[in-house]
């Protein structure tokens, strides 16, 4: 559904989150994650080496070796940079709800489950929530449970923690020691007014917000050749639906 | 000296009761499908599920057939095919106590259990509405805290009764190839008791080789084996075949609509063939 | 991705300082002797060496030399070459801190520091003379006791600076097969660096075969390797050549005189061949 | 050294502790342990089938594929029934020490050390203690120093302990509950009154002490065939002094 010259929204994304990956010496991503996928990829890509990438559910970019718990294990023994979480909802605070909405034991609506997070949230030291979908629903004043804390008190061990949100109308910072986000950008069609509109939580919001910038020619190009092939691996489906492109 | 019995897929099946405490494989390691529709046709009652760490669709099958009566899990859902639709409904109707955990909180559980230490202590987690629910998770300062508070979570020993999973190949003593699913491993060290169907049972010596041995379970730890070729169908097995797509599409579709999952369960029920490895 | 450096084995051994808090193998498993040698040449000075769990040949001609202040073991000797005799006499003589332990203890503090956590509770141990001369172990009552006091041991974790030890093989993105030596694996998870030498860097990739992946220590957890044939010896390596009985008995009989050893490291000092791979 | 006819008290001993063994489903037996491990080696060679032998150092009867840690994990996983514990000293309450005589930090004797002693004693039901040396000098009213305690307080986790003693003179059963050894048997060439004599704690007596039984003869011809090249696989040395066999 992409065209060579117009350029897709999570083109966008992917490329954004890449650059908010630069440095990092080992990114690891989550299950049914793609567009974090694609942007640690090409991340990696763009390190000339430097990087390496985990994709949990990838055969060639999965080299963990001693079972499921070693990517927790990699986590807590500081050997990873950055990593991905998304929630049901997201609050103002950082927290995330991955468990659901109304009484636990008998939920009104139910989400999976907190997987790593209420783990990975404390130990990576760049954790990147990422959430496409940008309405009240997802971003809300409060969550309903808190799978994963934003921030925590002096006296708790925690290396990491959310250091950004990147959605599907804007990028934001998080700032653990307000324990709040400040608008960064808003994506292509978006106004930082549009984004209040849609966002159930409050906000710093700077005097200017610029535009989320828009991958250059040779991120497109690399974007679009070697790491969407790469990406085909993990997740066909999406690379086909985004770049025409299957496995 | 005496390996693990080796039986038809029915009677491994035979081998777990109603009641059971048993630790199930992820999706994307070893579930034993096959068994598992063994499970289903008996309407095996009261399981109480762990998952290890995340359940997909051998939990939401058992769930939404009233074989479980509770689950420990990190997560339950049928992954890129959405929501584990028997799961949410029987939550949603109180008819099954869920355990909500985190991943590591699972692996450390089971690594306690093969340690034979009560429990584990764990960063993170602290402040999470997890620890709430879990009256069994308990809140220390750190004994070798420094300076001030140092509060850390302790996660108490899984130790499961059972630990069913399947995998590529047994040899002829009963040791269990598993590759790198070395969450596998950890389980058959945590239960009391593991049962396995593998796609084929092979005239070697896993132990005799230095690099397959560091990827297989010696026969001690295992009871009982079952040939099962295509034996985590529909879901697939790492290193030998894929996801049958359809058939998962199918399932989650049924999953989520009762007359649709009870017209799926009675296809399991007359599907007789499953029962006998081909 | 940029793999581990490929070091010859002197610059593999240059990356130890001085003061540094070493993990070393087993004489059973993989133990690096030439690059030990090389910190012999170097008279590398106080080191800390942590022995997983039991040391051998390697501490005692380090202890001989001069290069160690204290060692943590389950226990220091030559096997059936009988004691180890520069360790101790090193220990009569005072020049020498032991941090007794018992090889649980250090598998498990080696295990809270591959978790990450701050200490690892055991079974047993309690009684035992070892806990008084321990005063990093501790005891406290098992939150989870039923009933009663449950006194239980906690042990520190055990965070290595520098894991050294020898390999059968590197692949060419530096992914190092140890086969069914996971005590190797557990060395690179909890040390902060990792350095390994080989009998052999091939041109190929452990990670692509299941079996062999299950039996490799991964890339990210190797800071350098060297590639060192028949590095190993005389110790033997599993599964590639057995012990030089004739030098390790001559070393025996060396460690147990001042005048004998001395001798033997000016052999060491002048065999400046070990230095550079075959 | 030993000819078809005349049994070796090395048989003897790998005789009687390979009867103490009857039943177990898992026998395992450290480094350095010829008279245990082949011992362990014959009564598996009689159990046909039934019981499993680990021998920790040989390559053919070690199945362990978990790293160093998985004998001590196996134990406490109550999957151990048997395990052979020695010592520097032995002393009449069933402690072991392996440590060392005088003041730790500077020790007039030291041993190499505790190995897995103060954790296995705990854990595996039957603990056999073995010394071949009976003298006063290895078999003391007092340890120096306990690596491991024969007994402990009704507050500590312990389904494991010493339940026998073998020497090259004489079979005692230990007494948890005594804290105590009492005699019984004693080898060919060995009167109660010599092992008295020879013995630094005290014991009880029965009114009558046997002689240690002797190995029949089919129990000798599977010591001396399929047991003996075995155990050289492991114990070249031992195998070759004692049967005149190499590996």
């Amino acid at each position: 559904m992409s065209g060579a010259a117009e350029i897709h929204i999570r083109e966008i994304l992917i490329a954004r989150i890449a650059a908010m990956l630069d440095g990092c010496g080992h990114v690891a991503v989550g299950a049914s994650s793609p567009i974090p996928g694609a942007a640690a990829l090409l991340a990696q890509a763009r390190s000339h080496g430097a990087m390496r990438v985990s994709v949990l559910g990838s055969t060639r970019h999965n080299f963990f070796t001693d079972g499921g718990r070693e990517l927790f294990d990699c986590a807590a023994q500081g050997r990873i940079d950055a990593f991905f979480l998304s929630g049901g909802q997201i609050d103002g605070a950082g927290n995330i709800n991955l468990v659901g909405i109304g009484d636990p034991a008998q939920p009104k609506v139910r989400f999976p489950g907190s997987f790593g997070s209420a783990y990975l949230a404390f130990l990576v030291p760049k954790i990147i929530l990422f959430r496409e979908e940008h309405t009240p629903r997802t971003l809300v004043e409060r969550v309903d449970f808190i799978s994963a804390p934003g921030t925590s008190g002096p006296d708790i061990y925690r290396p990491g923690g959310p250091r950004a949100l990147v959605t599907g109308r804007a990028v934001f910072a998080f700032s653990p020691e307000r324990a709040g986000f400040t608008l960064r950008s808003v994506h292509p069609g978006q106004t930082p007014e549009s984004v209040v509109a849609q966002t159930g939580f409050r906000f710093d919001m700077p005097d200017a917000v610029p535009h989320t910038p828009l991958p250059d020619a040779d991120t497109l190009a690399l974007m679009r050749g070697d790491v969407a092939r790469a990406v085909a691996e993990t997740y066909p489906g999406f690379a086909a639906q985004l770049w025409d492109l299957a496995a | 000296m005496t390996g693990p019995a080796i039986l038809d897929i029915a009677d491994l099946g035979a081998r777990i009761p109603d009641g059971t405490h048993l630790a199930i494989a992820p999706d994307y390691s070893g579930c034993a499908m096959a068994v598992i529709r063994t499970l289903l046709r008996r309407r095996i009652s009261d399981l109480r599920l762990v998952a290890v760490p995340t359940a997909g669709f051998q939990a939401d099958m058992l769930i939404g057939a009233g074989c479980v009566t509770q689950i420990e899990a990190a997560a339950v859902s049928l992954g890129e095919y959405g929501p584990a639709g028997r799961f949410n409904a029987a939550l949603r109707t109180g008819k099954l106590a869920m355990r909500d955990a985190t991943c590591p909180a699972i692996h450390a559980g089971l690594q306690a259990a093969e340690k034979g230490i009560p429990f584990m202590p764990l960063r993170g987690i602290i402040g999470s509405d997890l620890v709430a629910q879990r009256p069994d998770w308990k809140l220390i300062d750190n004994p070798y805290g420094s300076q001030g508070r140092d509060p850390i979570l302790l996660v108490p020993a899984i130790t499961p009764e059972i630990a069913l999973f399947h995998a590529p190949a047994a040899d002829r003593d009963g040791n269990v190839f598993i590759g790198v699913r070395r969450e596998l491993m950890l389980m058959a060290h945590a239960a009391r008791r593991t049962l396995v169907s593998v796609e084929r049972i092979v005239d070697t010596d896993f132990l005799a080789d230095e690099a397959r041995a560091g990827a297989t379970i010696p026969a001690l730890y295992v009871e009982a084996i079952a040939q099962a070729p295509r034996g985590a169908d529909p879901v697939g097995l790492f290193g030998a075949y894929g996801a049958n797509e359809a058939a998962l599409g199918a399932y989650a579709q049924a999953s989520r609509d009762d007359g649709a999952f009870a017209a799926w369960l009675a296809g399991v029920d007359a599907d007789a063939s499953q029962t006998v490895p081909a």
